[in-house]
């Protein structure tokens, strides 16, 4: 099972600004392995986030996004305590999902 | 399944739940987002392709695009993005990395109440032109920069 | 004879007997035998074979001994020392710039990790500035940029330049410098290449 | 040319060249450090020490036990600070130990493994991650903002200390390298990459402090034992034994050179 991200989400004002790491390593499907054996494609797909039900962000990415990924953005409409929730899905179906806490 | 699952994305639907559904096997992700992730956009090899991939045609440059990143990548492992729009009715950032073998990045979609504004990290090959292509009531607008990827350490 | 040298001795017989408990002398320095024997306990994974880079050659053990700053007299027996083992082709100096531009970005070649058969690189870009177009060069060694435009390429000068390839602790000692010839670093083509990267007029070096 | 003439002319082509590196290097260096900046937060090690906070009250072994009781230095199972005093000499195991030996010798004491066990993907490769980086991650993170402080006390520290130096500045190898071939004067650098200067204490604090750090070139958290079996690779040496004495006294080395430096580690490096 893929291992958990970190997500951090703090207030200011009425905006709210989410930053995640995420754990993946983002194969392009170029890169030869130490056998010399090209590393088959594994690369998160899709990136949905979302707080009180709401999709506050969703995204495709390609390959090229780097390894170990990190995304931040901001929105507006929630208070300090609620959760933002983020889930990826990834070429492989595999899947995680965790929530940060509103600071 | 893929449908009703599709449509609880759309929608907004509860995350966790979803993760529930898929830890028990109920989903099978893959499938439905293989049709939701653009294949055509994403394969293109030039900016034109994923352009009309994304359905949209030739970018005007603006100034409006506020489009930070590095000159010179100590590494192109990770180069480091910060695209914000202040167009009105964003509806979407991309990322798009001219040199690369398949140049679009990554799509994020803003949606109402998210600020048109992101930060992520990508991978380069090489020194490119990188673009941030930004869609706002249907049509796409760009900033570019080239950013120099260099080689590093000790070359071993 | 100095400690260090000492030391390696020291360390080549641990590297020839292949045994872990350093045979120290008496009037080595204490120091210096606990030095060898971290040394000799530290590599135990490794084929026999690469236990001899640890051992010291005169010039590393003087210039180890010295901190890089070597006495007169000492500087002076390295440069003549050094300059006495120059070896030069036996003829022509110059190569081909082009190929002598690819070992000079090359870094790799006789690390462990190296495949059987890498051919060494000079890797001269980690220390030094040399074509303008590429940015990514080291500020160790001088800037190299204009050297052959700035030098003429007489036979003086290309004799130099190749001998300075050779062993750069023939002009300089206790150079930071690999000695690429004098450690059988590069082949002669490729010093020769090499000085042609310097010193031939089309040459990026002297656009 | 005679072989003094040559020596002059040398120096004096080395004085005429060595202006214009400097000052091309300068705005070079500049996007190099906005390039650092951007990236300084947000640091994917962060990552690592969720997994390594795990790893520490997670059970296993032969004697089913976590590492909860592991004695770091600072008394068994106190984590805060005890990064920054490492290494130390330990009475039980009779040496002077780096964060790394000492977790591995609480896996054998408490958990019962074997070395081998106890050693297995000590770094990390593709396939396997190493549980040794998670750790060092997090018990390194628990010392943030911390002094380092080695302690200097026992004769075998002072000893690894002076053995370190000595070994610092010990050139061999086809390449004549030693450390303090490219860590002994300031402000040079190899390709783009800023050498620190180790005997100038205000740069090793800022590099002893960073370690273990995340490699955007890896993609993964590395310690400073594989950045010193990495400088030794790149030195033409043989490859050094995991934990050995050669990597444990540079690192007291660098480490007492870096007193009262602030611990910030993991860090984030190229």
């Amino acid at each position: 099972m893929a291992d958990p991200m970190k997500i951090r989400a703090a207030m200011t004002d009425d905006v709210i600004e989410v930053k995640v790491l995420m754990s993946h390593p983002m194969e392009t499907g170029q890169r030869k392995g130490a056998d010399g054996a090209v590393v088959p494609a594994h690369f998160i797909q899709q990136v949905t986030a979302t707080c009180n039900g709401k999709t506050v962000m969703s995204a495709q990415w390609g390959a090229s996004v780097s390894k170990n990924p990190f995304l931040s953005f901001k929105f507006k409409g929630a208070a300090k305590g609620d959760k933002v929730i983020v889930t990826w899905v990834d070429t492989k179906a595999d899947t995680r999902s965790d929530e940060g806490v509103i600071a | 399944m893929n449908l009703n699952r599709r449509q609880l994305l759309k929608s907004g639907g509860n995350a966790s739940l979803l993760a529930v559904l898929m830890g028990a096997g109920l989903l099978k992700p893959g499938f439905a987002f293989a049709a939701d992730w653009n294949k055509s956009a994403f394969s293109a090899t030039d900016l034109a392709g994923a352009i009309k991939g994304m359905g949209g045609s030739e970018p005007t440059p603006s100034t409006e695009i506020s489009f930070t990143a590095p000159d010179i990548a100590e590494n192109g492992a990770v180069v480091p993005v910060s695209i914000t729009s202040k167009i009105p009715n964003t509806q979407s950032i991309s990322v798009f990395v001219e040199k690369n073998p398949n140049p679009l990045t990554a799509v994020f979609e803003i949606a109402e109440g998210t600020e048109p504004t992101i930060t992520t990290r990508v991978k380069m090959g090489q020194t490119s032109n990188v673009y941030a292509l930004v869609k706002a009531d249907g049509k796409f607008h760009s900033a570019v920069k080239e950013v120099k990827v260099t080689l590093g350490g000790c070359g071993g | 004879m100095n400690p260090i040298r000492k030391l390696s001795l020291v360390l080549a017989v641990i590297a020839v007997a292949g045994c872990a408990a350093p045979q120290v002398g008496s009037e080595a320095s204490s120091l210096d035998a606990r030095t060898a024997a971290a040394l000799a306990s530290s590599f135990t994974g490794a084929p026999p074979e690469w236990l001899q880079r640890l051992v010291q050659d005169d010039v590393q053990a003087q210039c180890s001994t010295a901190r890089g700053r070597p006495s007169g007299d000492v500087a002076g027996a390295i440069v003549l020392s050094q300059q006495a083992a120059l070896k030069y082709p036996d003829s022509g100096l110059m190569g081909d710039w082009k190929n002598g531009e690819k070992i000079a970005q090359s870094g790799v070649g006789l690390q462990f990790s190296d495949k059987p058969g890498t051919v060494p690189g000079g890797n001269c870009y980690a220390c030094h500035q040399i074509a303008k177009a590429e940015i990514a060069h080291g500020t160790i060694g001088p800037s190299l940029l204009g050297y052959g435009k700035l030098r003429g390429q007489s036979e003086a000068i290309q004799k130099y330049t190749y001998g300075k390839i050779y062993n750069a602790q023939a002009y300089v000692p206790c150079s930071l410098m690999p000695r690429f010839g004098h450690k059988g670093i590069l082949n002669e083509q490729q010093m020769k290449d090499l000085t042609a990267l310097l010193l031939d007029p089309a040459s990026p070096v002297n656009q | 040319m005679n072989r003094v003439a040559a020596v002059i002319t040398a120096t004096m082509l080395l004085i005429a060249t060595t202006g214009p590196a400097r000052a091309q290097g300068a705005s070079v260096e500049d996007s190099i450090a906005a390039y650092r900046e951007m990236l300084a937060d947000d640091n994917p090690a962060e990552l690592w020490e969720i997994k390594g906070k795990a790893f520490w009250a997670k059970k296993r072994g032969p004697k089913n036990a976590s590492l909860e009781a592991c004695n770091l230095g600072l008394g068994p199972g106190v984590v805060k600070g005890a990064f920054a005093q490492l290494p130390r000499f330990f009475a039980d195991s009779g040496r002077v130990q780096d964060l790394e030996m000492r977790l591995v010798s609480c896996m054998i004491d408490l958990q019962g493994l074997s070395r081998a066990e106890a050693e297995k993907n000590h770094f990390s490769t593709d396939n396997d991650a190493s549980d040794i980086e998670a750790l060092s991650a997090w018990i390194a993170s628990e010392s943030k903002g911390m002094p380092i402080a080695l302690p200097q006390s026992h004769p075998k520290e002072k000893e690894a200390y002076a053995v370190g130096e000595q070994l610092f500045h010990y050139r061999a190898g086809p390449y004549d390298f030693a450390c303090s071939t490219c860590h002994s004067s300031s402000g040079t650098r190899i390709r783009l990459q800023v050498l620190p200067n180790l005997t100038e204490p205000a740069e090793a604090k800022a590099i002893f402090a960073s370690w273990p750090a995340y490699r955007v070139s890896q993609g993964t958290v590395r310690t400073m034992e594989n950045r010193i079996t990495d400088c030794l690779r790149q030195q033409r040496m043989p490859m050094a034994d995991y934990g050995s004495q050669v990597i444990t006294d540079l690192t007291v080395y660098m480490g007492v050179q870096a007193a009262g430096g602030q611990m910030a580690a993991p860090g984030l490096k190229r």
